[in-house]
């Protein structure tokens, strides 16, 4: 059954085809249906894989199948090849999952949106890609879907593009996103430069038997690779795209933005793990470091956030920064755990999200929210499970996850413990912050519109409403799924580290081990809690009974988190723009000038030249007798007397 | 008696040569070359050239000379040219320098190499006569020993003429005077319809003008301003059917 | 001889004289169109079409007829100037065939695609002349013959762009036309002092066959230097690389979107074909000397490129500067001097072709919508026009070499190879990807995307015939971008060889030892005499000059390697 | 004394030099077409005397007949440049040289 792995990509090859072909004629709902169907069959046949798999013993679970050769050079081969292996599969089944329900999920979004086919296109061409880069054999096809999913998210994110911000968002997107492409080549270029090979498997065995990088090269190799994985997975200084790319249709957002493709820089260096081993350690602190900064920093702009998507963009950041710090300090097991609970919790977030702004008309100011419980029960409810999970309460998913990521940061470094843990206190106060302006509280949209401008159809317009089923019912799975998913990997014992023991062979015991107690772990975890709870009981003193105002929290200089992004871009159009112009300028003035003023001149000296031309025979005989002068004058000098 | 003869005859062909130059009036000019022309002849009977002093008096002073007349009768051309004025600017004084220069030259090559002029000693010369030429002291010796005669001179050109050395120049002079008639008519014939004159346009900057200073800037042509200016205009000013892309 | 040997081998070859027929189709499609009467434009057009699409046919049946080995196929040998041993001599190998498919496959395309505006017959006349230029140059053997035909390219596109070009068409004719005529200048005197300097040296009588002088070098490494200097002068003006490529911005902004499509398409390659096939196939050492120079002016054309482009008013201006960054990369590539280097650049000048083709005709398809290529006046398209959007995206990515396309592996290639040799310059060429993205996204955002102003009516979508003349083109970028193995492999041997021959020169140091640099700037006139007097030393065989002498042994010794490997 | 001296070439062709420059200076002076032809005949008597003087001095009768040659040229020469000049002076009758001054008729 492994053998089906080609079949995962393939279904939504299928369905790009279709729909690039049948697309308009199709029309509103059959696309988004088409759509769906292929996303769930490629879910289904890696269920296939998967069982195939796991029916093998751990150690041969690796299957290897190159459909075609795709670009031979010289001593460069690489293959159109798939890999199915634990790690990939993993991946591939919550891609697939995750994606099949976020399509069911914008039929009903997107419905009467004149693209309709369009959007489902994109969105099959972007899990297309993502699996591409999820189960590729090597770093080459890893790269063409990092690049593919990189396209689609700029096709997404642009989606409505006769609003310029949206196309500039994307446009943000894809150019951040290159940056990062550019460490990815600069570290494939240096593997093959040592290696001679871009396979996975070649290299593992090379890097592992053979020892064939020296530890500045793997340096190196990881610095880059990071760049690249820092780029995809919006870590600090390269997260500037993901606020922005909110501007996308909220089920993009869930998909790309929460759920997939921003992961992909976690599994490219989970996947690489073998690598990261051999390179020195300031590499892999620089990771976990720059990891913890961005949970941080991201956090507290996630605080001042009115705008419910941008809070969650922020938070995906700052969860994106957990997995880091895990990844750096070697746990790579709790990294991909976190890493599937939190696209689990985080679709679920979004897309209750985007059944809020659906129900309120495309409203996305959380200000103008409030006890919308009653209005929409079913989002609400689904909701408030995907809130408990972020904010790390148990029994729900997100707790288990987040407790294994302060575990390494505590393994890593105990400030570093510190640093996370505020973080993970920060992301409850927001994360409740938000359910409470939204859900609860007193209505302020009612009111808000009649000051606004009292119009009564306006005012008949914004009574929200509950989402239809098909957007309900992927937030009912998706919820339960938040809920249980710490089943995964409960750290009770061995034995139910179901997903550590999946993941064993292909970390190649790499896995650092926690040296910590029982004990120590069970204090961890019970601090956590409280630090959880700490910060949900915050956001309801705040938020909830008002003893403090807002304000207080709410500083602009969060809102707009730490205005690095004003300086980035003012840094963009002021001094980078001038500079593209002054080069501009130097081509056409100096360089292309210097060719015209070759030209000028010899006109100048020829009209010098020709008034010598009078047409005077006289004057011309007179050149003619000097000439005759000058010929017998050389002659007589040669005479000798 | 040579020496006399010869400066009768130079001081004939001199002043005749002076009289051509200065002289105003073409006529009298082309009757001082007349006398330029026996002068060379009396130099040539000289220097033993008896058929050549022939030719020169029948050609030159007898048709070029009289067709000189006709034309100058045939444009009435009688009229005076003042030689005071010089329109050009400059060329009185370098004609003089460069005529002296040539005139030391000259007489440097002739004076200053006094005995060894040709390089070729005469006695030399004497025995090697020159493939198809005749010499002409070969000639000499033919007869019996005086001084040779003016027939042999003319027998001895004939037959070098017609030498395997000279007869293809001479088939080619026939040519060139048949083409040279031609010419002459085509020149000559006059066009149909009403002849108009040819536009006076301004002379060049070296004549002595003052209106012509103008000259000194000449306007450029169109591609030499489109080249002139450094940047092409961003305005597309083309209309719609002059870009290629259509559609059927 | 190794060259004979070649032409043994070749002797399997068909016997129809195909590349006489590939060069000269044209010209008689020329004349024909020439003895028709000036009225009847379908004629014209129809007749081209036959004639080029012959030509295209033909190329295209070679490649199933091109055996994938390293050797010269299809080779056509007449005497032309006995004399001063000029000869019609002609063939293909792996490096060429894939620009002769292109060259006869896009003139067609473009005759079909694209209507000239006015003077329908001496158009159709020019640009086949053109087509047999671009051919004769691809498939030309002799240096002399070369150059003909690369001299013979300048006429046809000048009248192109001069006569059917736009506002200032006539400004950037001209400045075209002399710009390369410049550099071909230098090119003339290196080719003829190179023949005479082999010939007096390696004691043949004078040819100007290229396999001939470059399998038995003979000249001293300051000539060869010198040389290969006047050589690539000429190329780099034609390609054009970073400090000459003024002329191109202007020649493809006036030129009518034909003269647009061809000069990206194929003459910019004359170019940078020249430097592989002539810069380093006759001079592996010079051009090893010379790799960091050009290495670094490749550099600098990516990013300098980039950053101009991303600066322009004009569509089409931008797009010639884009071309400049890709060439920039054809450079580096070329220059990396390895098997992946060498292909990626034969594979990148290809996909150039076709890319920068497409957004070409795509350009002018939106000068026709819109009677303007000013940036800032266009907005808002993708609205009106969905699948000329779509088909701009594909272009677009393509040309900024997204996996998957053909853009990327010619990219990926020239990168890694470079990387390889060099990899500083690799690591800073990769940033021209990050500004490829900026520039394009940027200009196609500016064009496609935003609000339509409402005022000027709604843009035309592609037409049928549109769709369909564009389809070829969109066909290959993606077949390329997804399996560019058979490409691969027959440009493969071919490149090997070449590299092998570079190798090869160097390590045995066929060439007698460098002397400093401050004695390189000497005239021809003494270059030909020390040339001479060296050769003197190897045939006496006195050996008080030790390096000329240890010089000459291994002369022989890498004679008999080479025509080993010829056999 | 005069009678004494013997006239070796160097005298004839000091003499051809001298014709020589006379004419050559009328060529330049004058303006009447006309008159600049005759101080080309001028020339080339001069040169003719030169060539036979050395003619003579050689023992060769290639001088001679290369002056038979000169005047041949000489006359269709004479003869074209004539033709000409009547051709220009039909077109503007009191036309000096200078006035001819394009190559436009």
């Amino acid at each position: 059954m492994t053998s089906l792995v080609w079949l995962i990509p393939g279904f939504p090859l299928i369905g790009f085809t279709l729909l690039l072909i049948f697309g308009r004629r199709l029309g509103e709902p059959q696309a988004g249906w088409l759509a769906t169907a292929t996303v769930s069959g490629s879910f289904l046949s890696a269920l296939a894989v998967f069982f195939g798999l796991a029916t093998k013993p751990p150690e041969e679970r690796v299957y290897e199948v190159t459909l075609f050769e795709w670009i031979p050079s010289g001593e460069l081969s690489v293959g159109m090849g798939f890999l199915a292996d634990p790690l990939s599969i993993a991946m591939a089944l919550f891609v697939t999952g995750v994606g099949a329900l976020i399509h069911m999920y914008a039929i009903g979004y997107m419905h009467g949106d004149p693209k309709f086919s369009k959007f489902f296109l994109y969105l099959n061409l972007f899990v297309f890609a993502m699996l591409m880069l999820v189960l590729g054999d090597n770093l080459l096809i890893t790269f063409l879907g990092w690049e593919g999913v990189g396209a689609c998210s700029y096709f997404l994110i642009s989606f409505w593009h006769e609003e310029p911000a949206n196309a500039t968002a994307g446009k943000k997107a894809f150019v951040t996103n290159r940056v990062g492409d550019w460490g990815f080549m600069v570290a494939m270029f240096l593997l093959f430069f040592n290696i001679g090979s871009l396979k996975y498997s070649d290299i593992f065995s090379s890097v592992i038997e053979a020892d064939a990088l020296t530890q500045t090269t793997a340096t190196g190799i990881v610095v880059m690779l990071f760049i690249g994985a820092a780029g995809k997975s919006a870590q600090f200084p390269l997260y500037l795209w993901l606020p922005d790319a909110m501007a996308g249709p909220t089920p993009v957002s869930a998909l790309i933005h929460a759920a997939t493709m921003v992961t992909s820089g976690v599994y490219l260096l989970t996947r690489m793990n073998p690598v990261l081993a051999e390179a020195a350690g300031w590499s892999t602190d620089l990771i976990w470091i720059v990891g913890l900064f961005t949970a941080l920093f991201a956090a507290t702009a996630a605080v001042a956030q009115n705008d419910i998507k941008k809070v969650l963009a922020y938070s995906t950041v700052s969860q994106l920064g957990f997995m880091f710090v895990a990844v750096g300090s070697g746990l790579y097991v709790a990294a991909i755990f976190h890493m599937i609970t939190h696209a689990f919790f985080k679709a679920l977030l979004f897309l209750g999200a985007g059944s809020v702004i659906h129900g309120m008309h495309h409203e996305q100011d959380m200000r103008k929210y409030g006890a919308l419980r009653k209005a929409m029960p079913i989002t609400a409810f689904t909701f408030i499970i995907g809130w408990l999970a972020i904010a790390g309460i148990p029994p729900f998913s997100g707790f288990w996850s987040k407790d294994e990521v302060l575990l390494a940061a505590w393994n890593e470094n105990k400030i570093a413990w510190v640093m996370l843990l505020a973080a993970a206190v920060m992301t409850a106060f927001y994360m409740s912050r938000l359910v409470f302006m939204t859900f609860f509280g007193e209505k302020r949209w009612g009111t808000s519109e009649e000051e606004a401008h009292d119009n009564e159809t306006e005012k008949h317009e914004i009574t929200p409403h509950e989402s239809p089923v098909v957007m309900w019912l992927p937030l009912v799975l998706l919820s339960g799924l938040a809920a249980i998913a710490g089943l995964l990997n409960l750290p009770f014992s061995h034995d139910t580290k179901h997903l550590e023991k999946w993941l064993e062979p292909i970390l190649f015991g790499n896995e650092v081990h926690v040296n910590a107690s029982g004990q120590t772990k069970w204090l961890l975890a019970v601090i956590a809690i409280i630090g959880a709870s700490v910060g949900v009981i915050a956001a309801i003193f705040v938020y909830l009974k008002n003893r403090v105002a807002t304000s207080k929290i709410e500083h602009a200089i969060l809102e707009d988190a730490w205005r690095f992004d004003s300086t980035v871009s003012s840094f963009m159009d002021g001094p980078g723009r001038r500079s593209f112009e002054a080069t501009t300028w130097f081509d056409q003035n100096i360089i292309d000038g210097a060719v015209n003023g070759v030209g000028k001149i010899t006109q100048r000296v020829s009209t010098r030249l020709r008034s010598t031309q009078t047409g005077l025979i006289r004057s011309y005989a007179l050149g003619m007798v000097i000439g005759a002068v000058a010929i017998i004058a050389y002659f007589v000098s040669r005479m000798g007397f | 008696m040579e020496a006399v003869v010869f400066f009768i005859a130079a001081g004939v062909t001199l002043a005749g040569a002076c009289g051509v130059v200065l002289l105003k009036n073409p006529v009298h000019a082309a009757l001082s070359l007349v006398g330029t022309l026996f002068g060379v002849a009396i130099h040539f009977i000289n220097l033993e050239a008896y058929f050549l002093a022939a030719v020169q008096v029948i050609v030159y002073a007898g048709a070029i000379v009289i067709l000189f007349l006709f034309v100058i009768m045939l444009l009435g051309v009688d009229r005076a040219e003042s030689i005071r004025a010089e329109p050009i600017i400059g060329q009185r004084h370098l004609a003089l320098l460069a005529l002296v220069a040539l005139l030391t030259f000259g007489v440097l090559i002739g004076v200053a190499s006094k005995g060894e002029v040709t390089g070729v000693p005469p006695q030399e010369a004497t025995y090697t006569p020159l493939e198809g030429g005749l010499s002409i002291d070969e000639a000499r010796q033919d007869d019996t020993g005086n001084t040779i005669a003016p027939k042999e001179n003319i027998r001895e050109v004939g037959r070098s003429l017609f030498s395997t050395r000279y007869v293809f120049a001479l088939e080619i002079t026939a040519l060139l005077l048949t083409i040279a008639v031609i010419g002459a008519v085509v020149l000559t014939r006059r066009p149909k319809g009403e002849l108009e004159p040819i536009p006076d346009d301004d002379p060049p900057s070296i004549m002595r003008n003052d209106e012509n200073n103008a000259d000194l800037h000449p306007t450029s042509s169109d591609d030499d301003e489109s080249l002139l200016e450094t940047e092409p205009s961003e305005s597309e000013t083309s209309s719609a059917e002059e870009s290629g892309v259509s559609g059927e | 001889m190794t060259f004979l040997n070649l032409l043994a081998a070749s002797s399997s070859q068909p016997t129809f004289p195909v590349i006489p027929a590939l060069v000269l189709l044209p010209v008689f499609g020329a004349i024909a169109v020439a003895l028709t009467p000036n009225a009847r434009v379908g004629l014209h057009k129809m007749l081209a079409t036959i004639f080029t699409g012959v030509t295209g046919a033909i190329s295209v049946w070679l490649l199933t007829a091109f055996k994938t080995n390293s050797e010269f196929q299809f080779l056509s040998n007449q005497s032309w100037i006995k004399s001063l041993g000029i000869e019609w001599f002609a063939g293909i190998d792996g490096i060429s065939l894939f620009l002769v498919v292109l060259t006869g496959l896009l003139f067609p395309f473009v005759i079909v695609a694209i209507n000239p505006s006015h003077d329908h017959k001496a158009y159709y006349i020019w640009i086949q002349l053109l087509q047999t230029g671009c051919m004769g140059v691809f498939v030309s053997l002799d240096l002399f013959m070369f150059f003909v035909f690369f001299e013979i390219v300048l006429i046809p596109m000048y009248f192109l762009i001069g006569k059917w070009g736009h506002a200032n068409a006539k400004y950037a004719a001209t400045k075209f036309f002399l710009y390369t005529m410049f550099g071909s200048a230098l090119m003339l005197v290196s080719i003829v002092s190179l023949a005479v300097l082999h010939s007096q040296n390696a004691d043949t009588d004078l040819t100007f066959n290229l396999l001939e002088i470059a399998t038995n070098p003979a000249i001293s490494t300051n000539a060869a230097r010198m040389l290969f200097l006047g050589f690539v002068i000429a190329f780099a003006v034609k390609v054009p690389l970073f400090p000459v490529h003024t002329w191109l911005p202007d020649a493809h902004t006036e030129a009518p979107t034909a003269g647009s499509v061809i000069l990206a398409g194929v003459m910019l390659k004359l170019g940078t074909y020249g430097f592989i096939r002539f810069g380093l196939f006759l001079f592996p050492e010079a051009s090893h000397f010379f790799a960091p120079l050009f290495l670094t002016l490749g550099v600098i054309g990516i990013v300098y490129g980039a950053i101009v482009a991303t600066m322009q008013k004009d569509l089409k201006r931008l797009v010639a500067y884009s071309s400049i960054a890709h060439l920039g990369f054809i450079i580096l590539g070329t220059f990396a001097l390895n098997t992946q280097g060498i292909q990626g650049a034969t594979v990148q000048m290809i996909n150039h072709g076709l890319s920068t083709g497409a957004l070409f005709m795509l350009v002018g398809i939106i000068y026709e919508r819109k009677h303007t290529r000013q940036i800032s006046e266009l907005s808002g398209m993708q609205k009106s026009a969905p699948v000329l959007a779509g088909v701009f995206t594909l272009v677009m990515l393509s040309s900024i070499g997204l996996p998957g396309l053909n853009g990327f592996v010619g990219e990926f290639l020239i990168l890694l190879g470079t990387f390889t040799a060099n990899r500083w310059w690799a690591v800073v060429a990769a940033t021209g990807v990050i500004l490829a993205a900026l520039y394009l996204l940027w200009a196609y955002q500016r064009v496609f995307h935003g609000p339509q102003n409402p005022e000027d009516e709604p843009t035309k979508d592609l037409t049928n015939w549109e769709r369909l003349t564009l389809l070829p083109l969109i066909v290959g970028i993606v077949f390329l971008g997804i399996y560019p193995k058979p490409m691969l492999d027959r440009i493969e041997p071919a490149v090997d060889k070449l590299v092998s021959h570079i190798e090869d020169t160097i390590e045995d140091g066929v060439f007698t030892e460098p002397v400093p640099i401050t004695q390189n700037r000497t005239s021809f006139s003494d270059l030909l005499m020390q040339t001479h007097e060296s050769h003197g030393h190897n045939k006496h065989g006195d050996t008080h000059h030790g390096d000329h002498d240890e010089g000459h042994d291994s002369d022989h010794h890498g004679n008999e390697n080479h025509s080993g490997g010829h056999e | 004394m005069i009678l004494g001296l013997s006239i070796g070439p160097e005298y004839y062709l000091a003499l051809s030099a001298l014709l020589f420059t006379i004419g050559a200076g009328g060529l330049l002076i004058r303006r009447n077409p006309l008159v600049m032809f005759m101080c080309i005949e001028l020339m080339l008597n001069a040169a003719n005397l030169a060539f036979i003087s050395f003619g003579k001095e050689m023992g060769d009768l290639g001088g001679q007949l290369s002056v038979l040659f000169v005047l041949v040229v000489a006359a269709a020469e004479v003869v074209i440049g004539l033709a000409i000049v009547v051709a220009v002076m039909r077109r503007r009758p009191k036309a000096s040289v200078d006035e001819v001054s394009v190559l436009r008729g």
